[in-house]
C-alpha cells in the first residue's frame, strides 16, 4: 500500500515569488528522501493510529503479526529505516515485556503447568497471554516509531492547521519539541544551585524529601516567568490575531491519500464493533 | 508620533501605581532613551507604550496612549502590532519556539497577520537585510549566539513594519561582542525611519545614538531633554542615573583643578590622540 | 582561612567538549580575584569545580590542601559559597526571610546565630525592609541581591559571584562593589565572573584571563590591560576598560581605572607646569 | 448565556447521557455481582466511571462541533485560550515529564508524579483549558516525540485520564480548594479536619475498600474472604488511619486548612483516576506499566484476582498516592507564587483567593 507513487513536492503558490525565493522556501521544506517520506503527514498519523488499534481490536497473534509483516516492514523498507526502527523499538519496548512476561506468566492461573520456581507457577496461558501482549506492544512501537521517524512533527501540525486546526493548538504541540530539553537542563542547573547551598540530595529518605520544594518550586516558578516573557513576545508579533494564516511551505496531499485514511479508520472501527459485537470470528 | 498622555498604571493585583501621571511624545523617527534607577519604571513604561499594559497584561491604565492621535484603549494587542511592537531582554524568550530556521522565525509575525505567501517572503527578506542577517537565515534559531538571537528578534519585529519600537534593555545579558552587535543593529534600526524608544543602563550606549533622553523616577518623568543636556545634568547621579564616561571623566579632571578638554573623544566615544596630548607648548595655560 | 590550589585541571564534558584544558591557579586566602573571558572560555566550569559541583577530568582542586573530589558536596558548600547568573536558578521561597535563612539552615546554622547571620546579609544587599514580600515581587536587580544575600548569610570564607553586575543599575553595581571590599576585609576570598571590566578593575587586585579552556594571561589590572596585553585580550573578545584606552591614547602608560587615569594626567601636567616655570 | 449557547450545551449533555446510557447497557455494568466462580469482583465501579469519561469527551466534541456549525468559530472554547494559556501548555506538557521523572527519580520511590503541569494549568487556567492540555500532553508524548528518546508510545491510550485530571483540578481550582487559608482560627480548624477527615474515611470505604473485601462489610463475616486479601484490606485500613492522622497533625502544626482541603481533593482526583485508567492498562497492556507497580498487580493475581480486579486493586493504591502527593506540591507551589503571575491566568487569583477589586 505504501509503495504508489507520490505527487511531486510541497505545493507553492508561485504567484509573484521570485525563482531565489521560491527555492529558499522548498529548502525550508525537511527533507524527505524516501517516497514513503513524502507521503502526507496526517496519512502517516492514521496509518500509524490503525495499525496500532488494529492490532488490540484483532487481538491474538496472527492479526497483529499480519499488519506487521504486510504493512510495517515494507513501509520501513521504502522508507529506509527498517534497521533503526527495529533497533529503537525493541529499546523502548524491553522494559515494559520484561514486566510483561514476570506479571502474567507467572501469575495467570491456568489448569496447564509448564514449570515451577519456588511460589511461582508459570502457566500454559499466562506464556499466551503474554505472548499476545508482547506482539501488540511490538505493533504499537514499529508503528509509532516508523511514524516519528519519517515524520517532522512541524510538517504534522503544519499539516493539520491547513486543515483548520487553530494555528494557536498548532504551536502549543510544535513548542514542547523546544520546551521538553530546555526544561531538562533548567531542572539541572536548579538541582546544581540548591547543591551549592548545602542541599544534600544523596542522604536518606528525610534528606530527599527536604530536596522536593527546593528543586520543584523553583522549575515551575521559573517557566512561569518564561511563560510570560514568551506570551509577551508572541502578542508583540500578532500571535493572538484569529483567522487563516498563510503557511510558507506544506506537504503535498495526494487525491488518493484521502480515500485510504478514511478506509483506514472505517476499517478499525468495523472490527472494533464486530469484535465487541461477538460476529468476529476467533483466530488464534 | 506616539503619546503618552497623563498615563497612570498599576499591576493586576496590585494597589500601588507603578507610574504616576506622566506624559511623554516621541516624534517619527525619533530616537529616545529611557533611564532611570531599577524599579523606577521602566519596563512598566515600555509595556505601556507598547500597549500590551493593560491589553495583554491586565492591569488598571487611567490616562491614554495615542499613536498618531488616535487612542489605543481597548484595542487587541495583534491591533497594536502593526503600529508599535515591544523587545525584551531575554533573546531565548523571544525566539517562537517552533520554527526551524531564522527565516521562519522572522516570518513567523507577517504570517500571524494573514499576509500572502509572496509578502510574508518580501518583508522577511527586508528585514534580514536592514539588520545584515542574511547569512543567518537557514541557520537554527537555538543555535545561534547570545548577540546573533538578539538580532533575529530584532528583525522579527522590524518585519512587522512598525511605526514604534519600544525595546526593554536590549543588551542586558549579552558579552561585548553581542553588545556591539546590538549597538550596530539599533543604529541600523533607527535608519528605517521607525520612532525608537530604549531603555538601558549604560549612558554610554545611548550617548551619541539617542537625539533625546527621558529620566524616569518613583514612575514620573524627571527630566526630557536633548542627550548633551541631560547627561550634563548633575541631577541625574540623584536619581541613580550614571553619566557617560566623557561626562564622568571631564568632572573629574574639573575637580582636581584640571582642564576638562585634556580628553577629548570623538563622536563614537573613542579617545582622540594627540588633541589633548599635554605637550607644553600646546598645553593650555594650566593653572599653576 | 581557605586558599585555593588548581593544578592542570582539564575537564570534558560528557558530549566531548573540552572546557578546561590544563588550568593551573593558586589563590591565596583573602584574594580579590576576577575571571574574564569570552563565553565558552572556561570561566564557569572552573568555579563550578571550587564547590565539588563538577569532578575534574583530569588534575587537582585543593582547599587549604584537602583535595575537593575526597569532600561532600554539601560539607563543602560550608566552605565555598557560589552565586549563579540567573536568580531564577535559587529562589523558592515565598518571603525574602526564608529564602535566605534557606542556605545557612541547610549547613545546620539555628536561632539566634541563624538570625543574626539572615540580618547581616540582609544589611549587606539592602533587602533589610523587603523581608517580608515575595521574592518575585522585587525586581529582577533586586532578585539577584537576594540571591547574593542567600550565599553571604551563609558566611563562607570562598565566596564566589557568577556575573553579579548584569541587570543592575549605577546604585546596584556599587553596592555589590562595598560587598567585595567588605569581604575582602574580613579576609575571605572573592572571586568574580564579569564581563563588566570597569567593575573587575576597579573592585579587584587580580584579573585571570581564559581563553579556549586555558589562563591565558594572569597579573594585576594594571598588566593586565596595559596596551602591550591588548592582543591577548582580543584573543577571547575582550575590549579593555574605556579608562585603559583613554590612558594609552594619551600615552599616560596603563591607566586601568577612571581614578588612575585621572592621576596620571594630573602628575603629567604637574611635571608640565613645573618645567615650564623652571624653564 | 445567548439562546445559541444553550442549544450547544442541550446538545453536548443530551449526548454525553446517551452515550454512557448505551455504555453501561452494552457492558452490563450495572448487574455487577461477585463472580461465583473464583469469587472476584466484577469491578463495576472502574467500567462506569471509564464509561463517564468516554461520555464527557463524546459532550464536548458534539458541543465544539455545534458551536462549529453555528459561528464558524470555536469562540466559547478558544476565548479560553489566551495567548498565556496556549504558552503555558508546553511548559505544563515539559513539567510533567521532566519534572516527573527527576522528583520521582530523586526520591525513588515507584509513584509517576507525572500531572504536576496538567494540575497547574487546570487550577490556573480552567477546567476546559484543564482538560485539553491533559489530552494533548498524552497525544503530544506519543506522536509528536515519537522517534525522540523522550517519547513513549504507551502514553496515548491513557490521553482520556489524563484529560479528567485536568478537568477535575480546574474544577477543584475553581471551587477553591487550592486556598491556602493560613491561621485559621482554631474551632473552626478542628471542625474543617473531622470533616475531612469523615469524608476520607467515607471515600476509602465506599471508593477503595471494596475492591479488596470482596464486596463484604469490614465488620461482617470475614470468613469468606481469602487470608491474603484480608491482610491486604487491614494494611490499607491502616495506611489510610495513619494518613489521616498524619493530615490531622500536620493541620494543626501548620494551622492552614487549606491542607485539609487540598488532601480531601487529591485523594478524591486519585480514585477516580485509578477507575479511568485501570480497565485501560488492563486492556491495552495487560495491567502492565513497566513501573514498580507491576509487583503489586502480580500478588494480587497470584492471590486470585483476575487481571482487571488486580489492576483495579494495584491502582486504587498507587494513584491516590501519586495524587495526593502532585495535589500537595501545586498547593505548595501555588501558596509560594507571587500575585504578578496569578493575576495574569484566568482563573489564576481565583484558584488562591487573591481577588481584589480590579476596578
Amino acid at each position: 500500500m505504501g509503495l504508489v507513487p507520490v505527487t511531486p513536492g510541497p505545493s507553492l503558490v508561485d504567484a509573484g515569488i521570485s525563482p531565489a525565493d521560491a527555492a529558499l522556501l522548498r529548502r525550508l521544506v525537511p527533507a524527505m528522501p524516501t517516497a514513503w517520506h513524502r507521503l502526507n503527514p496526517l496519512t502517516k498519523a492514521t496509518i500509524a493510529a490503525g495499525e496500532s488499534i488494529g492490532a488490540f481490536v484483532l487481538g491474538g497473534y496472527l492479526g497483529p503479526l499480519l499488519i506487521l509483516a504486510l504493512v510495517i516492514v515494507p513501509s520501513a523498507v521504502v522508507a529506509r529505516v527498517a534497521g533503526r526502527l527495529l533497533r529503537v523499538s525493541i529499546l523502548v519496548s524491553l522494559p515494559i515485556a520484561v514486566s510483561v512476561v514476570l506479571v502474567t506468566v507467572f501469575t495467570r492461573a491456568g489448569p496447564t503447568v509448564l514449570f515451577t520456581i519456588g511460589p511461582f507457577v508459570a502457566t500454559l496461558e499466562g506464556a499466551d497471554f503474554a505472548g499476545q501482549v508482547l506482539v501488540r506492544l511490538l505493533v504499537l512501537a514499529t508503528a509509532l516509531g516508523l511514524f516519528g521517524m519519517t515524520t517532522e512533527p512541524r510538517a504534522l501540525v503544519f499539516d493539520l492547521e491547513r486543515r483548520g486546526v487553530s494555528p494557536r493548538l498548532g504551536f502549543a504541540a510544535a513548542a514542547t519539541l523546544e520546551t521538553i530539553p530546555a526544561m531538562a537542563e533548567r531542572a539541572a542547573a536548579i538541582q546544581a544551585a540548591q547543591r551549592a547551598r548545602g542541599l544534600d540530595t544523596e542522604g536518606g529518605i528525610r534528606a530527599r524529601l527536604r530536596g522536593v520544594l527546593p528543586l520543584v518550586v523553583p522549575v515551575v516558578l521559573s517557566s512561569l516567568t518564561e511563560v510570560e516573557e514568551r506570551s509577551l513576545a508572541l502578542e508583540v508579533r500578532a500571535f493572538g490575531r484569529p483567522g487563516h494564516r498563510h503557511l510558507l511551505w506544506t506537504i503535498g496531499d495526494a487525491a488518493w491519500e484521502r480515500p485510504v485514511r478514511w478506509g483506514i479508520v472505517i476499517a478499525v472501527i468495523g472490527v472494533g464493533v464486530a469484535r465487541l459485537a461477538g460476529a468476529w470470528p476467533h483466530i488464534p | 508620533m506616539l503619546e503618552l498622555r497623563g498615563v497612570s498604571y498599576r499591576y493586576p493585583g496590585y494597589a500601588t501605581q507603578v507610574l504616576r501621571d506622566l506624559d511623554l511624545t516621541i516624534a517619527d523617527g525619533e530616537i529616545v532613551g529611557l533611564v532611570g534607577a531599577n524599579e523606577a519604571g521602566k519596563s512598566t513604561l515600555c509595556l505601556v507604550a507598547s500597549g500590551l499594559a493593560p491589553a495583554s497584561i491586565g492591569g488598571r491604565l487611567t490616562g491614554s496612549l495615542l499613536i498618531d492621535g488616535e487612542p489605543m484603549t481597548g484595542r487587541a494587542p495583534h491591533e497594536l502590532a502593526e503600529r508599535v511592537v515591544a523587545g525584551f531582554q531575554d533573546p531565548a524568550t523571544q525566539r517562537s519556539g517552533v520554527a526551524a530556521t531564522v527565516f521562519e522565525e522572522v516570518a513567523l509575525g507577517p504570517m500571524n497577520l494573514g499576509l500572502a505567501v509572496a509578502q510574508t517572503v518580501g518583508r522577511t527578506r527586508a528585514a534580514l537585510a536592514a539588520l545584515g542577517i542574511e547569512a543567518l537565515a537557514e541557520r537554527h534559531p537555538s543555535r545561534l549566539s547570545g548577540g546573533q538571537s538578539q538580532l533575529v528578534a530584532l528583525a522579527s519585529l522590524l518585519v512587522m513594519r512598525p511605526r514604534h519600537m519600544v525595546l526593554d534593555e536590549p543588551a542586558a545579558r549579552l558579552d561585548p561582542a553581542g553588545t556591539n552587535l546590538v549597538a550596530g543593529a539599533i543604529r541600523a534600526l533607527a535608519a528605517t525611519g521607525a520612532g525608537l524608544l530604549i531603555a538601558e543602563h549604560r549612558t554610554d550606549l545611548l550617548d551619541g545614538l539617542c537625539g533625546r533622553i527621558v529620566v524616569l523616577d518613583g514612575g514620573c518623568v524627571v527630566l526630557d531633554g536633548p542627550a548633551g543636556e541631560v547627561f550634563a545634568d548633575d541631577r541625574i547621579e540623584g536619581f541613580g542615573v550614571e553619566p557617560p564616561a566623557r561626562i564622568r571623566l571631564a568632572r573629574a579632571l574639573a575637580a582636581r583643578g584640571l582642564d576638562p578638554a585634556l580628553i577629548v573623544l570623538d563622536a563614537d566615544a573613542t579617545p582622540v590622540r594627540g588633541v589633548a596630548s599635554p605637550d607644553p607648548a600646546a598645553a593650555p595655560s594650566a593653572p599653576a | 582561612m581557605t586558599a585555593i590550589e588548581i593544578r592542570g585541571l582539564t575537564h570534558v564534558y560528557p558530549d566531548g567538549t573540552r572546557a578546561l584544558d590544563g588550568v593551573d591557579l593558586v589563590v591565596p586566602a583573602g584574594q580579590r580575584l576576577a575571571i574574564v573571558g569570552q563565553i565558552g572560555s572556561g570561566k564557569t566550569t572552573l568555579v563550578r569545580h571550587l564547590n565539588g559541583l563538577l569532578r575534574p577530568t583530569a588534575g587537582s582542586v585543593l582547599l587549604d590542601g584537602l583535595d575537593v573530589r575526597s569532600t561532600h558536596v554539601a560539607r563543602l558548600a560550608r566552605q565555598v559559597g557560589l552565586v549563579f547568573q540567573d536568580p531564577g536558578a535559587q529562589i523558592f521561597s515565598s518571603r525574602v526571610r526564608a529564602e535566605v535563612a534557606f542556605g545557612p539552615r541547610t549547613i545546620g546554622l539555628r536561632g539566634a546565630a541563624l538570625e543574626a547571620a539572615v540580618d547581616g546579609a540582609l544589611e549587606a544587599v539592602g533587602l533589610t525592609d523587603a523581608d517580608a514580600l515575595n521574592p518575585y515581587d522585587l525586581g529582577l536587580s533586586r532578585r539577584k541581591l537576594l540571591a547574593v544575600a542567600s550565599i553571604l548569610a551563609m558566611r563562607t570564607p570562598v565566596v564566589v559571584l557568577d556575573e553579579p553586575t548584569t541587570g543592575q543599575d549605577a546604585r546596584g553595581t556599587a553596592r555589590i562593589r562595598r560587598i567585595v571590599a567588605d569581604l575582602a576585609a574580613e579576609g575571605r576570598t572573592v572571586i568574580t565572573i564579569s564581563h563588566d571590566l570597569r567593575f573587575v578593575a576597579e573592585g579587584f587586585e587580580r584579573v585571570a584571563v581564559m581563553g579556549r579552556g586555558r589562563v591565558i594571561l594572569d597579573g594585576t589590572p594594571e598588566t593586565v590591560f596595559a596596551e602591550p596585553s591588548w592582543p591577548v585580550l582580543a584573543s577571547t573578545s575582550l575590549e579593555p576598560p574605556f579608562a585603559a584606552r583613554v590612558g594609552a591614547r594619551l600615552g599616560l602608560g596603563s591607566t586601568p581605572t577612571e581614578a588612575s587615569l585621572i592621576e596620571a594626567i594630573a602628575s603629567r601636567s604637574a611635571e608640565a607646569g613645573s618645567r615650564r616655570g623652571s624653564s | 448565556m445567548r439562546s445559541g449557547s444553550w442549544l450547544r450545551v442541550g446538545l453536548g449533555v443530551w449526548v454525553a447521557a446517551s452515550v454512557a446510557l448505551a455504555g453501561v447497557l452494552l457492558t452490563g455494568s450495572f448487574a455487577g455481582t461477585v463472580d461465583a466462580a473464583t469469587g472476584a469482583y466484577t469491578g463495576v465501579a472502574n467500567t462506569v466511571m471509564l464509561i463517564l469519561a468516554v461520555a464527557l469527551l463524546a459532550g464536548f466534541v458534539v458541543y465544539a462541533a455545534v458551536e462549529w456549525a453555528q459561528t464558524r468559530s470555536l469562540h466559547s472554547i478558544s476565548s479560553q485560550f489566551g495567548t498565556r494559556t496556549i504558552v503555558l501548555m508546553p511548559i505544563a506538557i515539559a513539567i510533567n515529564i521532566v519534572l516527573g521523572q527527576t522528583v520521582a527519580s530523586a526520591l525513588k520511590i515507584p509513584i509517576y508524579l507525572d500531572s504536576i503541569g496538567t494540575i497547574l494549568v487546570g487550577v490556573l487556567a480552567g477546567p476546559i483549558a484543564g482538560m485539553l492540555t491533559g489530552l494533548l500532553a498524552n497525544l503530544i508524548w506519543t506522536f509528536v516525540l515519537a522517534g525522540t528518546p523522550l517519547g513513549s508510545p504507551y502514553a496515548w491510550p491513557f490521553a482520556i485520564v489524563a484529560a479528567e485530571i485536568g478537568l477535575l483540578a480546574g474544577i477543584f481550582g475553581r471551587l477553591g480548594f487550592f486556598r491556602s487559608r493560613p491561621n485559621t482560627p482554631m474551632p473552626q480548624l478542628v471542625a474543617g479536619t473531622a470533616v475531612a477527615v469523615l469524608v476520607l474515611a467515607a471515600l476509602a470505604y465506599w471508593g477503595i475498600l471494596p475492591a479488596y473485601t470482596k464486596g463484604v462489610t469490614f465488620f461482617g463475616d470475614l470468613s469468606a474472604v481469602s487470608p491474603f486479601f484480608q491482610l491486604v484490606a487491614l494494611g490499607i485500613a491502616v495506611m489510610l488511619v495513619l494518613a489521616m492522622v498524619g493530615l490531622v497533625v500536620i493541620v494543626l502544626t501548620r494551622r492552614d486548612l487549606g491542607v485539609a482541603f487540598i488532601v480531601v481533593a487529591g485523594a478524591s482526583c486519585g480514585v477516580v483516576s485509578a477507575l479511568i485508567a485501570a480497565p485501560i492498562a488492563a486492556v491495552f497492556f495487560g495491567g502492565v506499566t513497566g513501573s514498580g507497580t507491576d509487583f503489586m498487580v502480580a500478588a494480587f493475581q497470584a492471590a486470585g484476582s483476575n487481571l482487571h480486579d488486580a489492576v483495579v486493586q494495584q491502582s486504587l493504591i498507587s494513584d491516590p498516592i501519586d495524587k495526593t502527593i502532585t495535589y500537595v506540591i501545586v498547593f505548595l507551589l501555588l501558596r509560594t507564587l507571587s500575585r504578578r503571575f496569578l493575576a495574569r491566568f484566568p482563573q489564576g487569583e481565583q484558584a488562591v483567593g487573591l481577588v481584589e477589586d480590579q476596578g
